[in-house]
């Protein structure tokens, strides 16, 4: 039963590492910034907040929070974390993760235009515009990794006992995909509300109090879903050996390398035009396509 | 029948007589064929066996329909004051004489004679296309009738040619059984000129391209029961003569000569046909190039030869008389209404005349090979012939063909047929007559494909035999 | 020769053409029913029994196609099925559009006709009989360049019925002209007898014979895909929006195919079923929601009596149900698990996945990768064109006044709806179920014996254990997101909220004209992609004086790349010759003459060549 | 007997260049004359009294009626004057010669005879009937068409004369039965299109085009 715990754990942890990223990001600025435990109270305070909803708003707008959550914990308990066989191993495998995430994006998507300001509008349109391009790169990545575990079984993939140049291109290649999901920059800046800039901040802006919460939270989630694929693929933990003790070491350093690097990434590039991004996107396409071209020469 | 006119008066009464009298021919005949067991002749001057029962069937059905529909047409004209009583009278007589010629053309065993038979149906029909005295008809009369007696003179030079090598041999005659008889061993070059002749010379008058140019204003300015007759029937005579004779040089100089000479005219009809009702404007001339679509194929059929290919050709000559006639008279009805033969200008048929609207999309849809119409399926045997004899160039060309004139057609049409029709318009009646022909001519043209009566396929059958020269 | 025309009107059976059955009569029975309500009070008596003897008609025919066992008698109703459907599509027939759509739509399909027809009776000449098995025999003498051309033929005669690009410029004319019942079965089933035809005909009959087939079938599905995606975004017609992605989705299924088609010639049997099962799959996914999205498209047709989309909004008030079944059928075709076009969306990945892993050659490898890669790609886009489309039909504020009186559909509409909601539903989760039947039908037109392959069948997952080791389970997904939905939503779901308007930056009031359009919706994909829409604007200013512009009109257009660069140019070229060969008629008695004279010269000249 | 076919060429000759419709139907006389002797001398030669009476027929016909009544209309019509032509007369008559050598050509290479008269023969009555065929094609008036086919129908009667030795007799009988029908219903049509068109210029008669 240490599976529950996996999945509560990362669920709970999940605001921690965006404050870390963010204290990480203010420290490199200079500044003192605020406490890593911030974003926890954020959340408890939207919690309690009074909702305000838009009176144009359906029950589209409504129920999205909840599916939102419920698609990102289901991505999470689908993610193998320190053990090897992941909860739900029986339900899907790795594609299944990126058609998960799809699913919330829907909705929140929906929602963006529900309220029938344009700013959602534009939001939900820029949202899925770069999503759909960060599939393939996404897809490719997977496959390479899983080509060279043979299945894309994920327990089976980060069970592997060596660790092949391809996987690591994949990891990179994921790496942008990630950066573009969770909405960092140089494609997203989750700091600013500026109008013509903000993609997926935009979308939600409609959303107050406990919702808000809700979608905060799963955002958080999505995050270190990601990453904790990445840090499987990067470093897996069978490197230290199949002891417990050792996998969550890894993970862990593997999760505070992973956020060092964005939180870096974050403050020494400039947020790109939306159609850079594009340009973006196709370079992690183009990494998803060499990992595959050298997985196939078997390296 | 001739002499009726003269005792008659009346327009319609004339015409009902005329139509009864021409199903009584029909009824007939039909008859004569379901009993007697061809080939019959009779003192040595008429001999109709299958292939020639086959085509006096064809004319017999095509002259009934017309007839039929004459009699509401002419009528009206005549009320219309567009023709004088005697007019209507002096329709009939050469109505009569015209079918008469048509019907003594498979009849007639003597080559020669079947030439005159010919030659008289030009003669007689000319009047007729320059029935209404306006100056587009004179002149299309006058083309038609010069043109078609050039080249039958060809005609006639090519059977004096087939005389002088039958003669060689021996056959002062020129009955066809014994030229036949006689054909293996003629002279070849002599017969292949001699065939050449006979084959410019009756393509003509069958309406194979370049020698086509005759029919299309032919066909338009006649008066429209007539295009029926001529774009069903007449061109089926001269198709009818090239097959005689066909059947004589196939025994001489082999199948192969006249085979390709027969795909390559099909073709060459079937291309500029096509190219024509492309850029077509007027309904009756669209028909007409059509026919000349249609002569083609059965030549392709013909040309491709064996039982199939054969078969494919009869069936469709059957067809086509059935199929285009509906449409003429389709077309006359539309004309007559719309008081033009403009396809830019008509607009929504079906909802102005519902019963002709209906049957003409039909027929059109029939026209063009679809399914479950006879043409469809004459049209896949031929096809299926010419794969199977591996003329693969010739048979994608005719598919290729095939399709641009339905696109034509189909576009033509569906304008002509749906949409809107003109506000000041009302629906119209047909008159009963007109409305038995329709039926009639569906009714066969629906039938002919799913279920083949019997004693025609009999006849198509043994016919083939005769075609095959066995 | 005498038994040519009693051809006995024989059957066959096999579980491939009893799958096709199935699948045509569930979405013509909801069609059917939904079309009471839709032509109640639109058409007249007369129009109705019009209608109804046309459905019948069509529905038998179709029918007849998939079920007959003789290569005449299915080209006959094959026929009869373009026909009547060219009826259906011009059921309008009052409209110029819908004369001119369906007369695209029949030449179109007779084109392909032609080239079914040519392969028909290639492939005859070395049987000797219309009969599938005896057909099936032969082919196996062919020689391999003939397989080849038939192959071809075959491709492109069921392409152009399936919407192939570049075959595909009928649909968007004549889905959306026909009333919505038959855009339904035409987009839902009768495209897919073109995809019969080719698992038929090429798979079952001709037997695949080379690598280069699956590659080729593969090559133009990615570019359907694409091309029907991008497409389908730019378009605001909200049924010509569906269409394209009918061209979208046979793309889909072509994959699963194609990828069967490179298997079969490895002879790597499962992986054939496999792929197989993914494209037939996701064909019976396809039926169900683009059918159940083309009558809500039908039904908000009817209730606001247009089709653009960026005249609408706000729907989801007025007609709950139907923007309920919308948005199922919206999640479905945009590969949203749990529902069904996500199962054969993952299949199909699966497929690749496999594929790449043991393809025979390195490149082959690669390719099945980029494959996958272009799935994914067209998921997103689908995904992003059904967020614009339900978005601007159903959500937000009304855009234009005649939204404000639409009203929900008829019952009879609504219940056959809500039946395809049902179908999608149990599509989705009874996945396992399907898979196994699936399996049979792609064993028997593949002709593989999957007895003996390990597919681990299980009603609760699909575990092609034969293929790699993995399972799916659409139920546990369904009952995880609705444990946590539900769980979360009573435990911290109520929660204190009150209304007020949408927050405008403190403009005094938000009116519909502030809202995003569809437009603004797909410009990022417009410009992202605008190496192949070749977009161009017109900007329009209306003055009231030199200086005081009152307003702008702004336009946007894409152009139609296969009509400019491939159909135009075809058409040009017939009319330009028939133009030139106008002048050989001009009248002229004396040139008809000549022209005899002329013949007769040449052919005596060249007579001893005949 | 060569006189004869020499004769008939030459008429055809002169009617390629004659310049009035008077002297084209004058020819058209003069050269069914040759025929006739022609066919007389072959009767003779084979004393064949079938050939005598088509001799007499053509005599009948050829030589007296059907010129009259040419000549009649010409005469009712007022048109004898200005017979157009589209080609000089020098050039046409070149290209008849041209016809003519073609023709001969064509039956000493293609056809093996058992005769040279035949040969001649042969020669000649196809060299007519391409140059009674050129006549229509490259003369305007309606009438000088009915010419040009009359000349047509002498080449024919020619070959069939020489060949066989004259077709089967009834045959020939309503051959020329119907040739003399055609003529007057050509002559009707003639009247007709003059009554409509006030000409009987053919070559404008192209109002039905494509």
């Amino acid at each position: 039963m240490t599976i529950h715990v996996e999945t509560l754990f990362i669920i709970i942890i999940a605001p921690l590492v965006s404050g870390i990223i963010t204290k990480i990001k203010n420290n490199l600025r200079m500044r003192k910034g605020q406490g890593i435990f911030q974003p926890y109270h954020n959340l408890i305070k939207l919690f309690y907040k009074e909702e305000v909803v838009s009176e144009n708003t359906s029950w589209i707008f409504r129920i999205t929070p909840f599916i939102v959550l419920a698609s990102v914990i289901l991505a999470a308990l689908l993610v193998p974390i320190f053990t090897i066989m992941p909860y739900a191993r029986h339900i899907g495998d790795f594609i299944l993760i990126i058609f998960i995430l799809a699913l919330g994006r829907f909705f929140l998507a929906l929602a963006g235009l529900d309220a029938g300001s344009s700013f959602g509008g534009m939001g939900s349109s820029r949202e899925m515009f770069l999503s759909s391009l960060a599939e393939p790169g996404a897809i490719l990545s997977i496959f390479a990794v899983s080509l060279n575990a043979g299945t894309t079984n994920l327990g089976v993939i980060f069970g592997l006992h060596d660790i092949k140049l391809s996987s690591i291109i994949a990891g990179f290649s994921l790496m942008m995909v990630a950066i573009a999901e969770t909405s960092r920059m140089p494609i997203d800046n989750q700091e600013t509300h500026l109008e013509l800039t903000m993609i997926h901040e935009a979308m939600v802006l409609e959303y107050s109090g406990r919702s808000l919460a809700f979608i905060e939270l799963a955002s958080h989630i999505k995050q270190i879903v990601f990453f904790s694929l990445i840090a499987n693929i990067l470093f897996p933990a069978v490197i230290l050996g199949g002891n417990i003790i050792f996998n969550i070491a890894a993970y862990i350093i593997g999760i505070l390398g992973i956020s060092a690097a964005v939180g870096f990434i974050e403050v020494s590039v400039a947020k790109m035009r939306l159609f850079r991004a594009v340009d973006f996107l196709a370079f992690s396409f183009v990494l998803g396509l060499a990992a595959i071209v050298i997985s196939v020469m078997g390296a | 029948m001739a002499i009726l006119p003269s005792i008659v008066k009346r327009p319609k009464t004339l015409g009902i007589l005329n139509a009864v009298g021409y199903f009584l021919v029909l009824s007939g005949f039909s008859w004569f064929i379901l009993k007697a067991d061809l080939p019959v002749s009779f003192f040595k001057f008429f001999y109709i066996d299958a292939l020639a029962a086959f085509f006096i069937f064809t004319i017999a059905v095509v002259t009934f329909a017309a007839a039929l529909f004459s009699i509401d047409y002419i009528e009206r004209d005549a009320a219309g004051l567009l023709i004088s009583r005697n007019k209507a009278r002096a329709y009939y007589t050469l109505f009569n004489l015209f079918s008469l010629s048509m019907f003594l053309v498979p009849m007639v065993t003597n080559l020669a004679m079947v030439w005159i038979a010919i030659e008289m149906t030009t003669l007689t029909s000319a009047f007729l296309v320059g029935f209404y005295n306006t100056k587009a008809s004179i002149e299309a009369a006058w083309k038609y009738i010069i043109i078609c007696s050039v080249g039958i003179i060809f005609a006639l030079f090519g059977t004096i040619i087939f005389y002088y090598a039958a003669s060689n041999v021996g056959v002062k005659s020129l009955n066809w059984l014994n030229m036949v008889s006689a054909g293996k061993g003629m002279d070849k070059n002599l017969i292949k000129i001699a065939f050449l002749f006979i084959l410019v010379g009756y393509g003509t008058k069958a309406g194979l391209a370049p020698m086509h140019t005759w029919l299309p204003d032919a066909h338009s300015q006649a008066i429209s029961p007539i295009s029926a007759l001529l774009s069903g029937v007449l061109l089926k005579t001269a198709v009818y003569a090239i097959l005689r004779f066909a059947i004589i040089t196939n025994k001489c100089v082999g199948i192969n000569f006249s085979s390709k000479l027969f795909i390559i005219f099909a073709l060459v009809s079937l291309g500029v046909s096509a190219g024509f009702i492309i850029i077509q404007k007027h309904m009756k001339r669209l028909l007409a190039y059509s026919s000349i679509e249609h002569v083609g194929v059965i030549f392709l059929g013909l040309g491709f030869g064996g039982a199939i290919g054969a078969y494919g050709a009869l069936f469709h000559i059957l067809n086509h008389a059935v199929t285009k006639s509906l449409m003429f008279f389709g077309a006359a009805n539309i004309i007559k209404k719309y008081k033009k033969d403009n396809m830019n200008i008509i607009r929504g048929v079906v909802s102005s005349m519902p019963f002709t609207g209906i049957m003409f999309t039909l027929g059109m849809f029939a026209l063009i090979g679809m399914p479950p119409f006879s043409i469809f399926f004459s049209e896949f045997l031929i096809l299926m012939a010419g794969f199977g004899r591996g003329l693969y160039l010739a048979s994608g060309l005719y598919l290729f063909f095939i399709v641009l004139i339905f696109g034509g057609i189909l576009y033509h049409f569906s304008k002509v047929l749906f949409g809107d029709k003109p506000d000041d318009m009302k629906a119209a009646k047909e008159g009963l007559s007109v409305k038995m022909v329709f039926v009639f001519l569906f009714i066969l043209m629906a039938v002919l494909g799913l279920a083949m009566p019997a004693f025609l396929n009999k006849i198509i059958i043994s016919s083939i035999a005769i075609i095959e020269g066995v | 020769m005498e038994n040519f025309f009693n051809i006995k009107l024989s059957f066959l059976f096999d579980p491939l053409s009893i799958f096709f059955l199935f699948v045509i009569f569930a979405v013509c029975l909801a069609s059917a029913v939904y079309s009471i309500g839709y032509l109640n009070k639109k058409y007249s008596n007369g129009k109705i029994i019009y209608n109804w003897f046309l459905l019948a008609a069509f529905i038998v025919s179709m029918a007849l196609v998939v079920s007959v066992r003789n290569a005449f008698i299915f080209l006959i109703a094959w026929e009869i099925m373009s026909l009547v459907s060219y009826f259906l599509v011009i059921f309008d027939s009052r409209e110029e559009k819908s004369i001119h759509a369906g007369m695209i739509y029949l030449i179109m399909t007779h084109v392909g006709t032609a080239f079914i027809t040519a392969g028909f009776l290639i492939m005859y000449k070395y049987a000797n009989s219309f009969d599938f098995l005896a057909l099936k025999n032969a082919c196996v003498l062919m020689p391999p360049n003939v397989k080849n051309i038939v192959f071809l033929f075959l491709l492109a005669g069921f392409g152009v019925k399936s919407g192939i690009v570049p075959l595909h410029i009928w649909l968007p004319y004549a889905h959306p002209q026909a009333p919505s019942h038959i855009s339904s079965i035409m987009s839902g089933v009768m495209i897919k007898t073109g995809i019969y035809g080719i698992i038929r005909f090429i798979i079952f009959i001709l037997g695949v014979d080379s690598i280069w087939w699956g590659v080729l079938v593969l090559i133009l599905a990615g570019i359907s895909c694409l091309v029907g995606v991008i497409y389908a975004l730019m378009e605001h017609d909200i049924k010509k929006l569906l269409a394209y992605h009918s061209v979208e989705n046979i793309g889909i299924i072509l994959l699963g195919v194609g990828c069967s088609m490179v298997f079969l010639e490895f002879n790597m049997s499962s992986l054939a079923v496999f792929s197989l099962i993914a494209g037939l799959y996701h064909l019976i996914n396809h039926a169900v929601f683009k059918g159940l999205l083309f009558l809500c498209a039908g039904s908000v047709y009817n209730a606001t009596g247009n089709r653009d989309i960026e005249k609408m909004g706000g729907l989801i008030k007025k007609m709950p149900i139907t923007a309920f079944a919308f948005l199922i059928g919206a999640m479905a075709i945009s590969a949203l698990p749990p529902l069904n076009g996500f199962v054969s969306e993952w299949l199909t990945l699966q497929a690749f996945f496999v594929a790449s892993l043991t393809g025979y050659m390195a490149g082959l490898k690669i390719f099945f990768g980029l494959c996958a890669a272009i799935l994914a790609l067209t998921g997103g886009l689908a995904a992003a064109c059904f967020v614009k489309a339900f978005g601007m039909i159903f959500l937000a504020m009304p855009r234009s006044g005649k939204i404000e009186d639409a009203t929900e559909a008829a019952l009879s509409m609504k219940i056959a709806i809500l039946f395809l909601v049902f179908l999608t539903f149990a599509l989705g989760l009874g996945a396992g179920i399907m898979f196994k039947l699936l399996a049979v039908v792609a064993s028997c037109s593949t002709g593989i014996n999957i007895g003996a392959m390990n597919f681990g069948l299980n009603n609760f997952m699909i575990m092609p254990g034969a293929v790699s080791s993995i399972s799916l389970s659409t139920p546990l997904i369904a009952l995880i997101l609705g444990v946590i939905i539900i769980g979360v939503y009573l435990g911290l779901g109520n929660n204190k909220s009150r209304k007020y308007s949408t927050w405008d930056c403190g403009y005094y009031k938000l009116e519909p004209r502030n809202e995003y359009t569809a437009t603004g919706f797909s410009k990022p994909f417009r410009v992202a992609f605008n190496f192949f829409l070749l977009p161009y604007r017109k900007v329009e200013k209306i003055r009231g004086s030199l200086y005081y512009i009152k307003s702008f009109k702004y336009e946007t257009f894409t152009t139609p790349v296969f009509k400019k660069y491939i159909y135009y140019p075809l058409i040009g070229a017939v009319l330009h010759t028939a133009k030139f060969m106008r002048g050989l008629q001009l009248g002229s008695i004396h040139v008809y003459i000549s022209y005899i004279f002329i013949t007769i010269l040449v052919l005596i000249i060249f007579m001893n060549r005949f | 007997m060569y006189i004869f076919l020499i004769g008939i060429i030459i008429m055809a000759y002169f009617m390629v260049i004659a310049k009035r419709m008077m002297s084209l139907i004058a020819s058209f006389r003069v050269q069914s004359v040759f025929l006739f002797l022609a066919t007389l001398f072959m009767a003779m030669k084979e004393k064949s009294p079938e050939l005598y009476i088509l001799a007499g027929l053509l005599l009948l016909l050829k030589v007296i009626l059907i010129p009259n009544f040419l000549s009649n209309i010409v005469k009712k019509l007022k048109m004898n004057e200005g017979i157009g032509m589209f080609l000089n007369p020098l050039f046409s008559l070149l290209i008849a010669v041209f016809l003519t050598y073609l023709s001969y050509m064509f039956t000493t290479r293609i056809i093996a005879f058992k005769a040279e008269a035949q040969v001649i023969s042969f020669a000649v009555s196809l060299s007519v009937t391409m140059i009674g065929l050129f006549i229509m094609i490259f003369r305007m008036k309606a009438l000088s068409q009915v010419v040009g086919f009359l000349v047509m129908e002498n080449g024919l009667f020619l070959a069939a004369s020489a060949l066989a030795g004259g077709m089967p007799f009834f045959v020939e009988i309503v051959i020329f039965m119907d040739v003399f029908v055609s003529v007057i219903i050509f002559g009707m049509f003639i009247y007709k299109i003059n009554k409509l068109f006030t000409h009987i210029d053919v070559s404008k008669l192209n109002t039905l085009r494509r």
